[in-house]
């Protein structure tokens, strides 16, 4: 047992818990951001530093202040929170949470039910091993999702240009 | 010679089709018909041709006597496989003998794309008798559905009202049928394939195992829901007073006269002599339902105010007669409905023929507009007189030797349906009378009709051929009699041997 | 027994008798494909022609037939193999014995004679060109029907004769009426027909034949059910030809075609098919004592309810129907008590007066302007004497008044065998002469005695006269032919028969025969002091009981309700076939689960996604 | 010694993609571009044809070197193909600055698609798959100005994020349970297995139905069709569907689909509620993009039939059937595109075969064949299908298809009709009706003549359907511990 | 160091994972529903390295960037498509209502 990892694998569920649940986009980004460190958190407890770092950098750090940014641009106002309260308010939590428990439920009786020997003690694995597979056996990899990030980027570039010019 | 002649037999009214329709593009309807025309009368020349040789090749003893083949699928064990034996042999003449006059009336009625009008009624024949020959199963359901496709079109350009309705309803129900099957010919390939590790579509090759597979029953059905709806069977027959009733004349007769028939000639190819146990076992189930259809359909024909309609139901409870034949498990009602086939496709063809005439001059199919027509139009009158009787089984006409003999093979196996089938002649003389009464008889209450004119000499020419023909089959029966008698699938072609 | 057509006469025969059927049948196409061209002079002119031929073809056979080495036995002409199935053998063939010679000679000598005077009848409709393709087609189908060897070949003609008499019904189509009592007649025949069909399935299938000759041979083997079955289904095809209760209902209605027709196909010869078939086949009819009785009793019935109609009848031409019915009833009786000369006897007789009878009628109605109430005709007798006297003669006949007329002799016979099965029968039978006599003189006072109450024009030509007068003759004289031996030892016709019928059962006892003789007198008087001319006009009487009567006894309104109503109603209810609703049905689930599928698709992207997660945990269940 | 294998057409999309990319930032140039892309896509048909060139050892066999990937790989670049050609001077490429993407975008979701078809390993198919989102989501929102393509492609994203993030929490269920990343779903033969290793395979199959848009995933296809141009709705409707397919097919080629488990289960109810959903949709829908949504569902519901009958035609049967279905509906929208970009109602097509006859007979051509009727090459295809399932004896899911395909029927013939029958009184055509370019036009008729004559003469493409190996990936290795 | 339960650690995977698809299907606003598929990727990131902890390889990891490197990709392009749905006009990020696709 590591209660370390069951710590902050309980700050990570009460943030995203809370995360989901705001009304101003920016404080659901700041918890969510806080849920991020705390998962950062739970992979170093797993041996993975240097996933952990990568989630600090890129989840935490690059995706965040992207919708930071995009919050900001929108720039929604008051009516808006308003109207977002009146949303949560009645049976509208009903549906979307029983499926929820109830995806929740079955995979945790999944996992639970799961033979998975506790985990191996060992060195972690860090970014030298993680290198080591990630241009060995999984160079091609690397390339293709080069090409994933490239079609992202022409598909983000093509829909976001010309905003402010005359449509 | 005698080897591609089948084949020939569905390539030149197709190829004829096209050249129609060719021709037609120039904008010349006429030109159109001619061609149109020549097609078949070269088609019917090929048949007479095929008729000869096959009389020098033993035809009129059974079996089978011309014989194509040629790889289409090998893969999968699919030939291009014509075999003909007498049933088709005289399947292709009713064919043939029924598209001359759809042809020949159609010269004046259709002006607008004739080209097209009779590229599609070519193509439609050209299924048909792919369907009368095919025996690769896989080919045999390529036509079977193909003959369909131009009659969609046929009926949706030069179709009456509700033609929209009509032709949706035919197409749904004769292809979701032929989907099932579909299925049932899979599902013998496939028991077939397990048994002998051979994946064919032969019909040959597949009798054996139709004989001896224990879910030939299942297989069977269908089969027989397949050819029951395109009889059609009660309760499958919600489609044809609605087509029949919307079609254009010559699509009607061609309907009435051979599409119908295919139904029957596929209960009689596929599921009787295909499942010989199985069929047995389902006879009086279709028996019944043969009887029921020829009781209910006679009553709602006597409803009926609109000719095609009333013609339509007739049809229907005609046809009961050749389920009865064809499940009585006897040779003579066997024989019965295969006389049934050829006099009913005459006899209904030529109603439709009437009744498209009718159209045509009063603008209406409704009975109660009509009445008193006798005087106008004294010759065609007596056609239609003619033709009712035939249709409500007057010996000496052909219906009556298929009748009859349909009656006395049922009378072989239950009396019970027997009684209540004879009960439909009583019905049928209601209907047929009622007709003649409605339209031909009575004051005349056409005055606010267009005026009649006598009919042309088409139209009185295909009449009175249909009607001697129809004579012809009624006092002489005896050579279709002695030819049509189906070929066992257990019989290996006499011609197939030679090519080996 | 058929022999080899060696001898000169067997072969003549044999090549005259397709020629007896084929003569009308060519005038009636070469009518039919001139199609009314011809002027009325040539139609007739052909007519007369080819019947004449027909007759004189059918009494030069005959007369060969007799005369030649095989006379005792029947000559077979085989034309052409029919239908020939399995085991199953059909045939168009012809057969000449002593039964169907007599049937011959009947149906071309009385038919030559009907369609002469239809000729001069129907001279001035325009419409003659089609009458005669009808009634020569008829009399063509009714040779068949005599003459054909097979049963099968019988069906043809009984059909023929069953479309021919539809067609002539309604042959003034022009009247909406006349087209549904043709229509009438044809249906209702046809249910006989359907039975006589299933009769004849029931003997090839028994017999594996339907060649008279086997049949007669072969069916007394069969199951004694079988066979009653059999003859049950053939007396019920026979008994609705001929009118008989319960299937009578047609032929008053069918009074309605043109008077030759009616004295034709409706008196003369068709509605004595049925006679006809069943002495034809008395060789398996007498194996079955349960069908004899029935048809017995249907003949009782017939004679007792058709007469008590005749007897309040207003309309000459639906007397003589109601007439024709009774008389047909006798013969029935007489076949139902085996008497089988006697029923062939009456028909002939029935054929020769009731001819004249309409013949005489259809005379009457043409020259009053077409009137057929019988009470607003009268005095006649002094317009029409010629007329009056055939008219009289075929009543006489009709009523039986003894000793001088045909009907009294063929009746007496039939009297005689009743009386030998039940005296019920007999008392039935003969109050039926009684009231015979007195409905036919009721009509022959009304029509020909009293006052002028309608103006009659013209003269019955020559044409319409001949064979008036040759019918009296027969009519009266026909009956001498065979007399009881109480009177004189003639016995020519039962001879004539006796090879294919068997010999005269012994003769009756005298006392009835003078009672049968008595009751007619005594119907003549009391119809006499009834109708005789009083001064004022005669009106018919009037009261819901005889209106019933009138109508048939109320049959037709019976079956109206019974049959003919529940069948059109239901069938106008059910015109769209609730079987095509059911699939509408099918069709509008289809379409309204469609519409159901596509209202999921809200545009809401939270939905689409709770379908997805919702999909993933019912996935997620079956994996648990 | 492991090697790994890159596909050829992997890499000459890659390259061509560089290219592209590099023209495009040197000058736009919209018909150089398309010529590119043309060029590049061809190159990459041929190299599917030749040997492979680039071989790795010491890497991870990512891909694997089979024919099905072939088939599947030349399939979605010819649809590729055709689109290109059909989007040529379309009303998408109406602004001359925006369109040379579009091409660019188009050569990646080929490289996606292809990846996909040949991926033995959850990255190579995770990328291949995300590569085609990706390019997909920029092409259908690529007309930027219109709000329907925006709100077309904000549900794609969504729903696809969703669908993938279950996906890819399935992989890690996987791989938690089997320690592979390879494909090879876990053998559960021998129950009572922990059931993490179904869960994981069931989360992926929600994320491959949502890609293949069955039912009940199925809800963003009709939207995202209307939304966008129609030739983006034709990439969408054929070449994602070709690519997911061929890759879960593959993914379940080491799997007895025989046995019942829980997602044999979950196939075949899916496949039955696809075949039903889609065509009970399709027959109440006015709008024809929508319509050929539920069509298009329909058809995958007729290929998890196939699917589901692996033994011993079913991938034959597959093969032929991807092929038909391919011909058929790029046909129907390159018509579309090319004659009423504008008619998405269908009552905008009554009488045209009057106002284009030869449009409309190859419109009916291709609906004939959707709808499964000789002689065009639906009718074999679906005659094949239904050969599969009956030698896998999967009755249910025959009377399904005959039932769902009789439904399916109605729609398709109901726009034949329309297509027939002139316009009613009072409600004629607004759409104006446009005749296509030479390109479109040549396209058309060489989809419509394919559509005849492999219908009358499948043997080529059954020949080589059945040569098809869907090479199973390699056998699954114990899991190995680190010592 | 103590051994890390990669039990426990997919639990807290399947929590949030739950969590996220609770967002996307609860939320109107389509910047926490971008935010909540975001969580769902996160979770699956969180599984991937308890399974690379499980097994003791680098793969989980290598997978993880793979899906951070989509996930990067995807919400770039997702806050492209809605700062272009805004600009063209539509003025909400409600994702109920103003819906022009559907029915």
């Amino acid at each position: 047992m590591n209660i370390m990892l069951e710590l902050y694998g309980l700050i990570a569920i009460g943030a995203t818990a809370l995360a989901i649940t705001r009304t101003i986009p920016v404080h659901g980004l700041l918890y969510l951001v806080v849920s991020l460190l705390a998962l950062a958190c739970m992979f170093e407890e797993l041996g993975a530093p240097f996933a952990a770092m990568l989630e600090i950098i890129v989840y935490a750090g690059a995706i965040m202040v992207l919708f930071v940014f995009v919050v900001m641009m929108i720039n929604l106002g008051q009516p808006d929170q308003l109207r977002e309260k009146g949303w949560f308010a009645g049976g509208a939590w009903i549906g979307p949470s029983v499926i929820s428990l109830l995806l929740m439920g079955l995979l945790v009786y999944g996992v639970s039910h799961n033979t998975m020997a506790v985990g191996t003690v060992g060195a972690p694995i860090g970014p030298k091993a993680v290198g080591l597979t990630l241009y060995g056996p999984y160079i091609l990899t690397v390339e293709l999702s080069s090409f994933l990030l490239l079609a992202g980027l022409v598909s983000a570039y093509h829909i976001g240009r010309r905003i402010g010019g005359k449509s | 010679m005698m080897m591609f002649a089948l084949p020939a037999l569905v390539l030149i009214p197709f190829i004829g089709g096209l050249a129609a329709w060719l021709v037609g593009l120039r904008g010349a309807s006429r030109a159109a018909w001619v061609s149109s025309l020549i097609t078949l009368v070269l088609m019917v020349v090929l048949l007479a041709q095929i008729t000869i040789s096959s009389f020098a090749a033993g035809a009129g003893a059974g079996g089978w006597f011309a014989h194509f083949s040629m790889a289409w699928v090998p893969m999968l064990g699919i030939n291009v496989r014509f075999d003909l034996d007498g049933l088709s042999l005289v399947m292709l003449w009713l064919n043939a003998v029924i598209a001359l006059p759809c042809v020949l009336l159609s010269a004046r009625n259709v002006a607008d794309r004739a080209g097209l009008f009779h590229c599609l009624l070519l193509a439609t024949v050209a299924g048909i008798n792919g369907v009368f020959m095919a025996t690769d199963l896989f080919l045999f359901f390529f036509f079977w559905e193909l003959m369909l496709l131009p009659l969609f079109g046929l009926i949706l350009i030069w179709g009456d009202a509700g033609r929209q309705r009509a032709v949706l309803k035919f197409f749904l129900f004769t292809q979701g049928s032929g989907l099932l099957m579909l299925l049932a010919i899979l599902g013998l390939v496939i028991v077939n394939q397990q048994r002998t590790g051979v994946i064919t579509f032969d019909y040959f090759a597949l009798s054996q195992t139709a004989l001896i597979a224990p879910i030939a029953p299942v297989l069977m059905l269908g089969f027989f829901i397949a050819f029951a709806v395109k009889l059609p069977m009660v309760p499958f027959h919600a489609w044809l007073p609605d087509t029949y009733a919307a079609s254009p004349a010559a699509v009607s007769i061609l309907l009435a006269g051979v599409l119908a028939k295919t139904g029957g000639y596929g209960l009689i190819r596929f599921v009787v002599m295909l499942f010989p146990q199985a069929s047995a076992h389902i006879a009086p189930l279709a028996m019944t339902l043969g009887v029921v259809g020829i009781l209910y359909c006679a009553w709602l024909a006597v409803a009926q105010d609109d000719i095609k309609r009333l013609i339509a139901y007739s049809s229907i409870s005609h046809l009961g007669f050749i389920l009865l034949g064809v499940f009585s498990g006897t040779r003579i009602g066997m024989e019965g409905a295969i006389a049934q086939m050829v006099a009913h496709g005459l006899s209904t063809g030529a109603l439709f023929v009437i009744a498209g005439l009718l159209e045509e001059r009063l603008g209406t199919r409704d009975m109660s507009k009509m009445g008193g027509l006798w005087p106008a139009m004294p010759q065609f009158s007596a056609l239609a007189m003619f033709f009712a009787a035939a249709s409500l089984g007057l010996p000496g006409l052909g219906n009556f030797v298929g009748e009859f003999l349909v009656l006395m093979g049922t009378w072989q196996v239950s009396h019970v349906m027997t009684f209540f089938a004879a009960a439909g002649l009583v019905l049928s003389s209601v209907y047929s009378l009622t007709m003649m009464l409605r339209v031909f008889y009575g004051p005349k209450k056409t005055e606010s009709l267009a005026p009649l004119g006598a009919p042309s000499v088409p139209h009185i020419a295909v009449l009175g051929v249909a009607a001697l023909l129809l004579l012809a089959l009624g006092v002489y029966p005896q050579p279709v009699l002695n030819l049509s008698v189906p070929a066992s699938p257990h019989v290996v072609s006499i011609a197939q041997e030679q090519a080996q | 027994m058929p022999i080899p057509a060696t001898v000169w006469g067997v072969s003549l025969v044999a090549s005259l008798l397709p020629l007896v059927i084929f003569c009308p049948l060519a005038v009636s196409i070469i009518l039919m494909l001139t199609g009314g061209k011809l002027p009325a002079r040539a139609t007739t002119l052909l007519v007369g022609a080819g019947m004449g031929l027909c007759a004189l073809f059918a009494v030069v056979s005959a007369y060969s037939f007799l005369s030649g080495p095989n006379s005792l036995g029947s000559l077979h002409v085989v034309l052409w193999n029919w239908m020939n199935v399995g085991s199953f053998n059909a045939q168009i063939a012809l057969t000449l014995d002593r039964l169907s010679l007599v049937m011959m000679l009947v149906v071309s000598c009385v038919g030559f004679l009907i369609l002469v005077y239809a000729c001069a009848y129907m001279y001035d409709d325009e419409d003659i060109a089609r009458f005669f393709t009808y009634m020569t087609l008829f009399v063509a189908s009714m040779l068949l029907l005599v003459l054909a060897s097979d049963l099968l070949g019988v069906f043809i003609g009984w059909e023929g004769v069953g479309l021919c008499s539809y067609l002539l019904i309604g042959f003034w189509y022009g009247e909406q009426a006349n087209a549904i009592a043709a229509r009438k007649a044809f249906v209702v025949t046809r249910v006989g027909d359907a039975l006589f069909l299933l009769g004849m399935l029931l003997m090839a299938t028994a017999v594996g034949s339907l060649d008279i000759p086997t049949l007669l041979a072969v069916g007394p083997h069969a199951a004694p059910r079988t066979l009653t079955l059999g003859m049950f289904l053939l007396l019920g095809g026979a008994m609705a030809k001929s009118a008989q209760v319960p299937l009578q209902t047609w032929l008053p209605d069918a009074m309605a075609g043109p008077t030759p027709v009616s004295a034709l196909i409706h008196a003369a010869t068709m509605v004595t098919a049925g006679v006809y078939l069943l002495a034809r086949l008395h060789g398996l009819f007498v194996m079955t004592p349960l069908a004899m009785l029935a048809c017995a009793i249907v003949g009782f019935v017939t004679i007792l309810l058709a007469a008590g109609s005749a007897l309040v009848q207003t309309d000459i031409k639906r007397i003589l129907a109601y007439s024709t019915m009774s008389q047909l009833g006798y013969m029935y009786l007489a076949l139902g008590c085996g008497a089988w000369h006697a029923a062939m006897f009456h028909l002939v007789t029935h054929a020769f007066f009731k001819a004249l009878l309409f013949m005489a009628a259809g005379s009457i109605i043409l020259r009053v302007h077409h009137e057929q109430d019988i009470f607003k005709m009268g005095g006649l007798r002094k317009d029409m004497p010629w007329v009056f006297a055939a008219f009289l003669a075929g009543s006489a006949a009709l009523a039986g008044l003894p000793l001088i007329t045909a009907g009294y002799f063929s009746k007496e016979l039939i009297l005689g065998s009743a009386y030998d099965l039940s005296p019920i029968f007999w008392a039935g039978a003969l109050f039926g002469a009684f009231l015979t006599s007195i409905y036919i003189f009721r009509c022959v006072f009304i029509v020909f005695w009293g006052t002028h109450r309608t103006h009659a024009h013209g003269k019955s030509g020559l044409a319409m006269a001949l064979p008036m007068a040759i019918l009296s003759v027969l009519a009266i004289g026909g009956g001498w032919m065979e007399m009881p031996d109480a009177i004189a030892n003639v016995h020519i016709f039962s001879n004539l028969l006796a090879p294919v019928l068997g010999a005269l059962p012994e003769e009756h006892n005298t006392s009835l025969l003078i009672l049968g003789s008595l009751v007619p007198i005594a119907g003549v008087t009391i119809a006499w002091t009834l109708w005789r001319p009083k001064g004022e006009a005669p009106v018919a009487a009037e009261s819901p009981a005889i209106a019933t009567l009138r109508a048939d006894w109320g049959f037709d309104t019976l079956y109206d309700w019974v049959f003919v109503r529940p069948f059109m109603v239901l069938g106008r209810l059910n015109r769209r076939d609730f079987i095509d609703r059911f699939y509408d049905l099918v069709a509008a689930l289809t379409q309204g689960s469609g519409h159901a599928v596509a209202k999921l698709q809200s545009g809401q992207v939270r939905r689409y996604a709770g379908w997805i997660a919702a999909g993933t945990v019912a996935a997620l269940c079956l994996a648990v | 010694m492991s090697f790994s294998f890159l596909p050829n057409a992997v890499l000459v999309l890659c390259l061509g993609s560089l290219v592209q990319l590099a023209a495009i930032s040197w000058r736009r140039h919209v018909a150089r571009d398309a010529i590119l892309c043309v060029i590049v896509l061809v190159a990459a048909l041929a190299s599917i044809m030749m040997p492979t060139a680039l071989l790795m050892n010491g890497a991870l066999p990512l891909f694997a070197p089979d024919t099905w990937a072939s088939f599947a790989g030349a399939l979605i670049i010819l649809s590729v193909l055709a689109i290109v050609l059909m989007s040529r001077h379309g009303a998408i490429s109406a602004d001359p600055t925006v369109n040379s993407e579009y091409f660019l975008l188009l050569t990646l979701a080929t490289l996606g698609g292809v990846a996909m078809t040949g991926a033995v390993h959850f990255i190579s198919f995770f990328l291949g798959l995300e590569t085609l989102s990706l390019a997909l989501l920029g092409l259908i929102a690529f007309q930027n100005k219109r709000l329907d393509a925006g709100e077309a492609a904000m549900k794609y994203l969504l729903l696809s994020g969703v669908a993938s993030a279950t996906m890819v929490f399935g992989f890690a269920l996987i791989y938690a349970e089997t320690g592979s990343l390879r494909f090879a779903v876990p053998d559960l033969s021998h129950a009572p297995e922990p059931i993490i290793g179904t869960m994981g395979v069931i989360l992926v199959l929600t994320g491959m139905f949502f890609k293949l848009s069955a039912v009940p995933f199925h809800l963003w296809l009709a939207d995202v069709l209307e939304g966008t141009s129609v030739p983006v709705a034709a990439l969408v409707a054929v070449t994602s569907k070709i690519a997911l397919f061929a890759a879960m097919l593959r993914y379940f080629s080491s799997v007895n689909l025989g046995v019942p488990s829980a997602q044999v289960n979950e196939i075949l109810i899916v496949a039955i509620l696809s075949m039903l959903g889609g065509n009970l949709m399709a027959v109440v829908q006015t709008d024809l993009r929508r319509l050929l949504a539920g069509s298009s569902i329909a058809h995958v519901g007729y290929l998890l039939v196939a699917f589901l009958s692996p033994v011993p035609f079913g991938v034959a049967s597959a093969a032929f059937y991807l092929a038909a279905y391919a011909i058929s509906t790029i046909g129907v929208f390159a018509i579309m595109n090319g004659v009423l970009p504008q008619g998405t109602d269908i009552r905008e097509w009554h009488g045209l075969f009057r106002r284009k006859p030869a449009a409309a007979l190859a419109m009916s051509v291709m609906l004939v064949s959707l709808a499964g009727i000789p002689p065009a090459v639906g009718f074999f295809a679906k005659f094949y299908i239904v050969a599969a399932g009956v030698s896998a004896h999967q009755t249910l899911l025959l009377f399904v298809l005959i039932l769902s395909s009789t439904i399916g029927l109605f729609y398709y013939l109901r726009l034949i009709l329309i297509m027939l029958t002139p316009a009613p009184a009072g409600r004629e055509a607004h759409a104006e009706v446009t005749s296509p370019t030479p390109v479109n036009a040549a396209l058309i008729t060489v989809l419509a003549c394919a559509t005849i004559l492999l219908g009358i003469c499948p043997s080529t493409l059954v020949q080589h359907s059945q040569a098809l190996i869907v090479a199973s990936p390699l056998p699954v290795a114990a899991p190995t511990q680190l010592p | 160091m103590t051994a890390a339960d990669p039990n426990g650690a997919l639990i807290v995977a399947v929590i949030l994972f739950s969590l996220g698809a609770l967002g996307v299907l609860v939320r109107r606003n389509l910047l926490f529903m971008l935010m909540s598929t975001e969580i769902m990727l996160n979770a699956a990131c969180l599984a991937f390295i308890a399974a690379g902890n499980r097994w003791h390889m680098a793969d989980g990891q290598v997978m993880f960037m793979m899906v951070v490197a989509f996930a990067a990709a995807e919400s770039a392009v997702g806050l492209a498509i809605i700062l272009r749905m805004h600009a063209a006009g539509r003025s909400t990020l409600d994702a109920d209502t103003g819906n022009r696709l559907g029915g």
